[in-house]
């Protein structure tokens, strides 16, 4: 094993060396570098291995051959390999990206770049207060040095900025280590751990020293300087501004702050979460690609300074969940602006022409989704960890407000992959510098990797280790092969999932089982019709499956909520592939997001801290924070499912989708939600929350969201956006019925998710189906389809039969059993609404199948054929199964209500013989069947023998107050269908909801265009807001002495 | 007499201070800082001054035996000749920065240089 | 006038500060532990007369290794910072009247002595008031003399920073020696501490020292060297 | 309860006094409709001759499958709804097939006429039944709302959702019919029954009177006579409804005659008096007049 020293000797070696060489000499100059720092990473990496390995212990490292205090000593201990490691290979890939810019700088530049990692090195090691003082101004120095590497000529104004900043900073250093050393007789940093300073009247002193280190983290608001310098700084540089410098400063204030007790520790957390979440607000504003990477690596290192000050209570987690935050933020940031820098333009959209170059793509979705802590990164863990360990110590509020910080910062960087994504791209592919790819892609492996590693310390099963998960990402592999072969390949693995853990559910686990898995099959057969290689369908749709099928295996919390996160970031990016749906595929996120924290909070709380928490258990939460934790989980549940208030998502995010992702999104994603619904119902049961029996609250929210998402349905112009809001009415069915808390509730619950699935991927199919073929989703541009599209036709008929629950078909047996179960239920005003909006329903169903199928037929559509064979096939399977299912409902029930009459004590259905009874009615679906059958029978026959000569006569040929019309476009009655519905109950239909977000989002947007003038450019400004900083913090502290 | 120096660093350092945060121009920006660090450097030897001691070296008039009691703390002016060095470094760094701006900007107003803000 | 009273207020707090800290100051009765330490031990252990010297050159190697970088880096900067707008050849100093007989015989006589001074400063580092950092910063005004005198002359770069780089490297090398053949990185102990209060003595003090002077010296002259070859306009 | 064979010509019989009661009454109460017009109003036989005609006419109009399945469908639902309703509480003859479902059943197959007319008038290309189509599926939704309120209060009451056993529940004297015991869920049902009763105020979407608008815009001959039959079976089935529901049921044919009679009487008298209501005004009035009356009915039970 090297000693670390040698870190620091190898870099001030090759820099010193580096003036023996001819200036012109530059290759040699750059291997030399090359080398050094390859040295430098390949100590720290072999001493990160050791150590984690337990290999090697931590190490003093004496200078001088004499004993600390009275001699500078360094340390590497496990965090000090990791950073390191951290800065060290930032360093390296770094020098490697900047070749162009050094080369074409001369030997001096690489010089300053060696000794700035070097310095950066010795922050991380050194004991002693003033050496690190040493290597603080080293960095400053290097850093002034390293920005002129820019061909951005406002750099040089930065530069100076950042110089003035710190100077200033540095005289308060000083100050405080030469009073600090005054207090102490020493300047080693162990020294002052052993008695704290305030007790020796050193606390201002110490407050200094403090004040000094943190402003080095760049903290809100006095960081206008560090936000100057990433905007125009070489990107290449600012990835080690923003990795190595801010990864080296965390931990010189860490250091420093482990030394001076519990009490400095809030000071920490208010600074950081006050920076992290200003910072994220301001970025909202950004539309300059570093500026925006500037503000998020500000509010990250907040995060970080947040975390630290919570290290009274992480214990021997602190640093699993800081080095997590710490480090997905450094490699994602690192690869960041990597990526910015091979492109061109400045403006976020300019990131379209990532487009062109797919592998940059998932390195983007990479970085962010580590940004952001998403499964499977070290973010993700670290935050579970986080808030269970929050949560266990009552500071419920920091959490409250990481989580809300967070989800702005995925507000605007996801926002920012929406544009790139979805805005107008080039056409001509750049060419890329093949070094500075080569970068990126180690970047992102080097993420991947990290999240293996912590994946493999949790306590928990490593995700990047759970089978769904890899056969996803394994697509990524695959994302060359035709998109034929891929389909076969999803179907198969999905079958074959099922295949192999079938035999492990339970009744309630087989039915959602079988609609994630084999519905999600039978649903890809849709997606044979689409040819080539489709890239970037396959490896999200996967991901979501993944996390559908870890969702009905998860048992312990952790699990549920890596599945659950899984599954919502695999739909995101399947929706986001919709023609239009930029916006909507983010306020899906955003809201599913929002959902998962509450989730998070809720688990935690549920868990008392004491992570994992079995699903089960939850029966056992009780006390004051039981009816919390049944809200949150609720309000997390009901996301998925967009009940009112929550749906404002939907309705573009289903529509928006592509044909074969409607029903996928619409069809299966939704039971996630009412899957997680039920788990809660049946652990929790009853919660009451100021004496308010919260099953009453979601019976409510259940029937408005019935009543209200019917309503919308049926003003809808747009066939999608119609299915789209029925969607939310009928989980509002289902949420009712599971709100009702019997037996039979839970029945109609589950009826309603089996007929559901079926009717509505069915209706979503078809009209996909006939999109493709009109060009169009406007029902009024359409009409009198019938004859060209009759499959369709037929399929839509029977999905909406079922679906207005009319006789003979399986939805009325959904009905039927919402009445029994209603006849127990005691709660009876919200059935009102129910009652109502069953008709409704009718009116938005016949809609649809009247105005694209009946009234006239428009001259553009004479030519069409009938949808795709592929989009066809499993609509007529759907269509059997619903004629099946009709006169045998019992084939699918009759477990489940035996399964959930364990959880209730009134008995359910009984199913003897032909005839379904239940305590109050009766029905006898084959019996139905043929009466209504013979008598349709035999009224068509007497039909026929009147009228056997009856023959289609011509379009227009109808009365029509003695005129005759030519034009369909005039006599096809389709526009504003229900007019007098509208003037009858419009008022309903008033957007508070959608008034109301939006009036949040923009709220945030105005706070941070009028906070972010603050950063007047001057630098001179900037002193003074280092000075307020430390001055405000000072008077707040209460003049500490 | 401690007292006294320091108190005469704070004042050097809080008059440097006002010069940079008042002045616009960048060379006495750069003035005002090299004030405020002499000062800082008045602080830190003042810090380590002890009345009725001599200079820490060991000659004839200091005999190794008796230095415990004899002389003032070494440490300070060891920190201050670094703190020196360093500050000479950053202010020589400063101006060359200053110079590069007057080429590019033909202007030494700080105020003027705000074309990266918000 | 604002940013005025604004930065009055700031400072008249940050003054409040700065006053406690004076107020509840008390200087030490006696040498705190460090400072004892190094008072018993320097000459046991370093061999080296001044007690700073011993501190700077081997106690904080480190701080002393550190702050000759930030000259190394200062210098390398600079010169990249104003090698954007070097003046072409010739033109430089151009319209100077010609320095006078007395300036240059002046010059003549007095770099020479400068010179010795300054080597003198640095090499006596260990034992009297002085060292490296003066004794370079000497040396260097040398250098400035010679321009002052004849702003036209010109020293060979490749010299300066032959010298420069020279002197790093050996004083990098010297601290490896000390951890690899005494007691840690820098240590001065590699070479024989000698007769307490001789020339020769305090083991590799002397000449680290002298290292350091030599690159000071070199880092002020390139320095001095690139503020002189810039256009001035 | 469970099927025999004997149990079809037993249903046919019902169906066939049902029609030609149908017929008699629906003659009549157009009559007397006429005389409160001050018209003398058709003769007793016209409604079984306009039948007879249009069963008799021949056409070869088609729009296409729906359109000739219309009056299939139509037909279909008028004549199941009978079916599934005993008719005579206690008569083993006229159970029909209420074993094949209960009250629920009678409501949803209600849907299934009006939806497959709607399929059929739509594909006929007639913007007018269009029109006529939207007005009354609006209005439906709306009356609805009381009448199933009630329904529920009822079922409630007897805890029971077999009509069977709600008409065993009611017998023993008219007081105890749900019309004494729960009057209000009936007064809320009968505003409902109001507005599905194709009468003024409440028949915009049919406007019989004025150019022909509505579902049998295009319908005409065997389709139309088809329409008609179920004109007239439906209304009877509605009422049989009602009746076991709220006004005790039926032992025999004569109070059967009586008591459907009466309710139906009911619809006319209100529609000779009132004029018609616009689709959104009969929205509202069902909204404030039968809503509130069917949520008293459901929460004082």
């Amino acid at each position: 094993m090297v000693s670390a020293i040698f870190i620091i000797v190898v870099g001030l070696g090759a820099a010193f060396a580096l003036g023996l060489l001819k200036d012109s000499w530059r290759n040699g100059a750059f291997a030399l570098t090359m080398a050094a720092l390859a040295v430098m990473s390949w100590i720290s990496i072999s001493w990160l291995g050791a150590l984690a390995s337990g290999a090697a212990q931590p190490t003093d490292i004496l200078t001088a051959g004499v004993q600390p205090p009275f001699a500078i000593n360094l340390r590497v201990g496990l965090a000090e390999a990791g950073l390191l490691s951290v800065i060290t290979l930032t360093g390296l890939l770094s020098a490697l990206y900047l070749r162009d810019a050094l080369m074409q700088q001369g030997r001096r530049s690489m010089a300053v770049l060696l000794i700035a990692i070097m310095a950066l090195s010795g922050i991380v090691l050194t004991r002693d207060i003033f050496n690190l003082f040493v290597f603080f101004e080293l960095m400053v120095i290097s850093t002034g040095g390293l920005v002129l590497l820019s061909d951005d000529e406002r750099a040089i104004g930065a530069g100076f900025k950042y110089l003035v900043v710190t100077q200033v900073i540095s005289i308060l250093l000083l100050v405080g280590i030469i009073f600090t050393y005054h207090a102490q007789g020493s300047l080693n940093i162990d020294d002052f751990a052993a008695q704290p300073l305030a007790a020796k009247g050193a606390g201002l002193a110490f407050f200094l020293l403090l004040m000094a280190l943190v402003l080095e983290l760049k903290p809100f608001p006095a960081n206008g300087w560090a936000l100057d310098i990433y905007e125009s700084a070489h990107p290449g540089f600012s990835a080690i501004f923003s990795a190595a410098s801010g990864t080296a400063a965390v931990y010189a204030a860490d250091k420093v702050l482990a030394t001076g007790g519990a009490e400095w520790l809030p000071l920490a957390t208010f600074i950081g979460l006050f920076t992290f979440l200003a910072s994220n607000i301001l970025a909202l504003r950004q539309d300059n690609d570093r500026r925006l990477l500037g503000y998020s690596s500000v509010a990250q290192i907040g995060l970080v300074l947040a975390v630290i000050g919570q290290r009274d209570i992480l214990g021997d987690q602190f640093l699993y969940i800081a080095g997590g935050i710490l480090i997905a933020h450094a490699v994602a940031k690192a690869g960041l602006f990597w990526i910015s820098g091979v492109i061109t333009r400045r403006e976020l959209t300019a990131w379209t022409v990532l487009r062109l170059n797919p592998p940059l793509v998932v390195a983007f979705a990479t970085f962010l989704a580590m940004l952001i802590g998403l499964p499977p990164f070290p973010g993700f863990y670290a935050k579970w960890e986080l808030a269970h360990h929050l949560v266990a110590e009552g500071r419920v509020a920091v959490l409250v407000l990481i989580l809300i910080g967070a989800l702005i910062e995925a507000g605007y960087l996801f926002r920012w992959f929406g544009l790139a994504i979805k805005r107008e791209a080039p056409v001509a592919r750049p060419k890329y510098a093949p070094g500075k790819v080569l970068v990126i892609y180690a970047a992102a492996l080097l993420g991947w990797y990290a999240g293996y590693r912590w994946g493999a310390l949790s306590q928990y099963d490593n995700l990047l280790q759970a089978m769904p998960l890899m056969v996803a990402l394994g697509f990524l592999l695959i994302e060359g092969l035709p998109a034929r072969i891929k389909n076969v390949i999803a179907i198969a693995a999905l079958c074959v999932w099922f295949w192999l853990s079938y035999g492990s559910f339970d009744p309630l686990q087989m039915i959602f089982g079988v609609i994630f898995m084999i519905g999600g099959a039978v649903i890809f057969l849709a997606s044979f019709h689409e040819t080539g290689r489709r890239l970037g369908f396959y490896p999200p749709a996967m991901l979501m499956y993944a996390g559908l099928a870890m969702l009905i295996v998860a048992e312990s919390s952790f699990a549920f909520f890596a599945a659950w996160e899984v599954l919502t970031i695999g739909s995101y990016f399947l929706i986001l592939r919709g023609k239009k749906s930029e916006p909507h595929a983010l306020s899906y996120l955003m809201f599913s997001l929002g959902g998962a924290f509450a989730i998070l909070l809720g688990f935690a709380l549920a868990a008392g801290g004491t992570a994992p928490l079995a699903i089960a258990d939850l029966a056992q939460v009780t006390g004051a924070v039981a009816p919390w934790v049944f809200v949150l989980l609720a309000i997390g549940f009901m996301t998925k499912t967009a009940a009112i208030g929550l749906h404002i998502w939907l309705p573009g995010a289903h529509a928006e989708a592509e044909a074969d992702v409607s029903p996928m999104v619409s069809g299966v994603l939704l039971k996630a939600g009412l899957y997680g619904m039920f788990l809660l119902l049946m652990t929790m049961g009853r919660q009451h929350l100021f004496g308010v029996d919260l099953t009453y609250v979601l019976l409510w929210i259940g029937a408005l969201s019935a009543l209200l998402g019917n309503l919308m349905a049926i003003f809808q112009e747009d066939a999608k956006r119609l299915l789209a809001y029925s969607s939310i009415g009928q989980m509002g069915y289902a949420l009712f019925g599971l709100a009702m808390m019997n037996h039979l509730g839970w029945l109609m619950a589950l009826m309603f998710v089996i007929n559901h699935y079926v009717y509505k991927s069915l209706l979503f199919l078809s009209v996909g189906g006939v999109a493709k073929r009109t060009g169009t989703r406007d029902m009024y541009r359409m009409g009198g389809l019938i004859k060209l599209m009759p499959l369709s036709f037929i399929a839509v008929l029977i999905g909406i039969i079922t679906m207005s629950g009319v006789p003979p078909l399986s939805g009325f047996g959904g009905r039927w059993i919402f009445y029994n179960a209603i006849m127990t239920a005691d709660a009876r005003l919200p059935m009102v609404l129910v009652f109502l909006s069953g008709p409704i329903a009718f009116l938005y169903l016949f809609r649809l199948i009247h105005t694209i199928f009946l009234g006239q037929l428009k001259d553009e559509h004479r030519q069409l054929k009938d949808a795709p064979f592929w989009i066809l096939l499993p609509q007529m399977i759907y269509v059997a199964f619903l004629l099946g299912f009709a006169v045998l409902p019992g084939m699918a029930l009759r477990r489940v209500d035996a399964y959930i009459g364990e959880h209730f004590t009134e008995q359910g259905l009984s199913w003897e013989g032909l005839t379904i009874t239940s305590e109050f009615g009766y029905w006898s679906p084959v019996q139905i069947m043929i009466v209504i059958g013979t008598i349709f029978t035999l009224l068509f026959l007497l039909l026929l023998a009147l009228n056997h000569k009856a023959q289609w006569v011509k379009q227009f040929n109808i009365v029509y107050a003695a005129e005759r019309p030519f034009r369909p476009e005039t006599t096809h009655f389709a526009w504003n269908f229900f007019a007098p519905y509208r003037r009858a109950l419009g008022f309903l239909l008033a957007p508070l909801v959608t008034r109301f977000w939006g009036a949040i989002t923009n709220a945030l947007h105005e706070t941070a265009e009028f906070t972010r003038k603050l950063y007047t450019g001057n630098g001179q400004t900037y002193a003074v807001h280092v000075l307020v900083f430390v001055v405000v913090l000072y008077l707040v502290a209460g003049g500490i002495s | 007499m401690i007292t006294i120096a320091m108190t005469t660093g704070f004042v050097l350092i809080l008059i440097g201070l006002y010069g940079a945060l008042t002045n616009t121009n960048i060379l006495r920006m750069i003035v005002s800082f090299t004030i405020a660090s002499t000062g800082v450097n008045v602080v830190l030897v003042s810090v380590g001054y002890m009345p009725g001691r001599t200079a820490p070296i060991l000659d004839d008039a200091v005999p190794v035996g008796s230095a415990t009691t004899s002389i003032i703390d070494p440490i300070p002016q060891a920190l201050v000749l670094t703190a020196i060095v360093i500050g000479l470094g950053v202010t020589a760094l400063m101006l060359a920065y200053a110079y590069r701006l007057f080429r590019i900007r033909q202007t030494l107003d700080i105020s003027k240089i705000v074309e990266l803000k918000w | 006038m604002i940013r005025k009273f604004a930065s009055v207020v700031l400072l008249l707090i940050l003054g409040y500060a700065f006053y406690s800290l004076v107020a509840g100051f008390v200087p030490d009765g006696e040498l705190n532990r460090s400072a004892a330490y190094y008072a018993e031990n320097t000459a046991r252990e370093t061999g080296a007369q001044n007690i700073v010297t011993a501190i700077i050159v081997t106690y904080r190697g480190l701080d002393t290794l550190g702050e000759v970088t930030v000259l190394f880096l200062t210098a390398a900067i600079v010169a990249q910072v104003l090698s954007h707008s070097r003046a072409p050849a010739g033109t430089r100093g151009s319209g100077f009247l010609p320095a006078g007989e007395l300036l240059e015989t002046g010059t003549r006589l007095l770099v020479p002595l400068i010179l010795l001074f300054g080597v003198y400063v640095f090499v006596n580092g260990h034992l009297t008031p002085g060292g490296g950092f003066q004794g370079g910063a000497i040396l260097a005004s040398a250098m400035l003399l010679l321009l002052l005198a004849d702003p036209m002359r010109r020293f060979s770069h490749r010299l300066i920073a032959k010298v420069e780089s020279i002197s790093g490297l050996t004083y990098v090398a010297l601290g490896v020696m000390g951890l690899v053949l005494a007691g840690g990185f820098l240590d001065n102990r590699i070479l024989p501490l000698g007769q307490f209060g001789a020339l020769f003595s305090a083991g590799a003090i002397p000449l680290i020292y002298s290292l350091i002077g030599l690159k000071v010296g070199a880092e002020f002259s390139s320095m001095l060297e690139s503020l002189e070859e810039t256009e001035d306009r | 309860m469970s099927f025999e064979w004997i149990q079809i010509p037993y249903a046919l019989l019902t169906l066939l006094i049902v029609f030609v009661y149908g017929v008699f009454m629906t003659t009549i109460i157009r009559k007397m409709g006429a005389r409160a017009g001050g018209r003398y109003g058709i003769r007793l036989y016209q409604t079984f001759v306009d039948l007879a005609k249009n069963y008799a006419l021949r056409s070869h109009i088609s729009h296409g499958i729906m359109f000739y399945l219309g009056p299939v469908f139509r037909l279909t639902g008028g004549v199941g709804l009978i079916l599934f309703v005993p008719t005579i509480y206690g008569s083993v003859m006229h159970q029909n097939f209420a074993f094949a479902g209960d009250l629920v059943l009678a409501l949803y197959f209600v849907f299934f006429g009006t939806l497959g007319m709607a399929l059929g008038a739509g594909e006929s290309g007639h913007p007018y039944s269009a029109v006529g189509i939207t007005r009354g599926l609006s209005q439906m939704t709306a009356a609805e709302l009381p009448f199933v309120l009630a329904v529920f209060a009822v079922s409630l009451q007897y805890q029971t959702l077999s009509i069977t056993e709600i008409v065993a529940a009611q017998q023993g004297g008219f007081l105890s019919w749900t019309l004494f015991t729960n009057p209000i869920a009936v007064v809320a049902a009968m505003i409902g029954f109001l507005g599905t009763m194709m009468r003024s105020p409440f028949d915009v979407f049919l406007a019989p009177q004025e150019i022909p608008i509505g579902p049998p815009t295009e319908f005409h001959s065997a389709y139309l006579a088809l329409m008609q039959t179920n004109r007239i079976l439906f209304p009877i089935a509605k009422i049989v409804i009602y009746m076991n529901l709220f006004f005790g049921g039926a032992t025999n044919w004569p109070v059967f005659f009586l008591k459907v009679f009466l309710i139906y009487l009911v619809s006319a008298l209100v529609g000779v008096v009132f004029p018609r209501f616009r689709v959104e005004q009969s929205i509202r009035f069902f909204l404030i007049w039968g809503l509130p009356l069917g949520i008293l009915s459901i929460l004082i039970v």
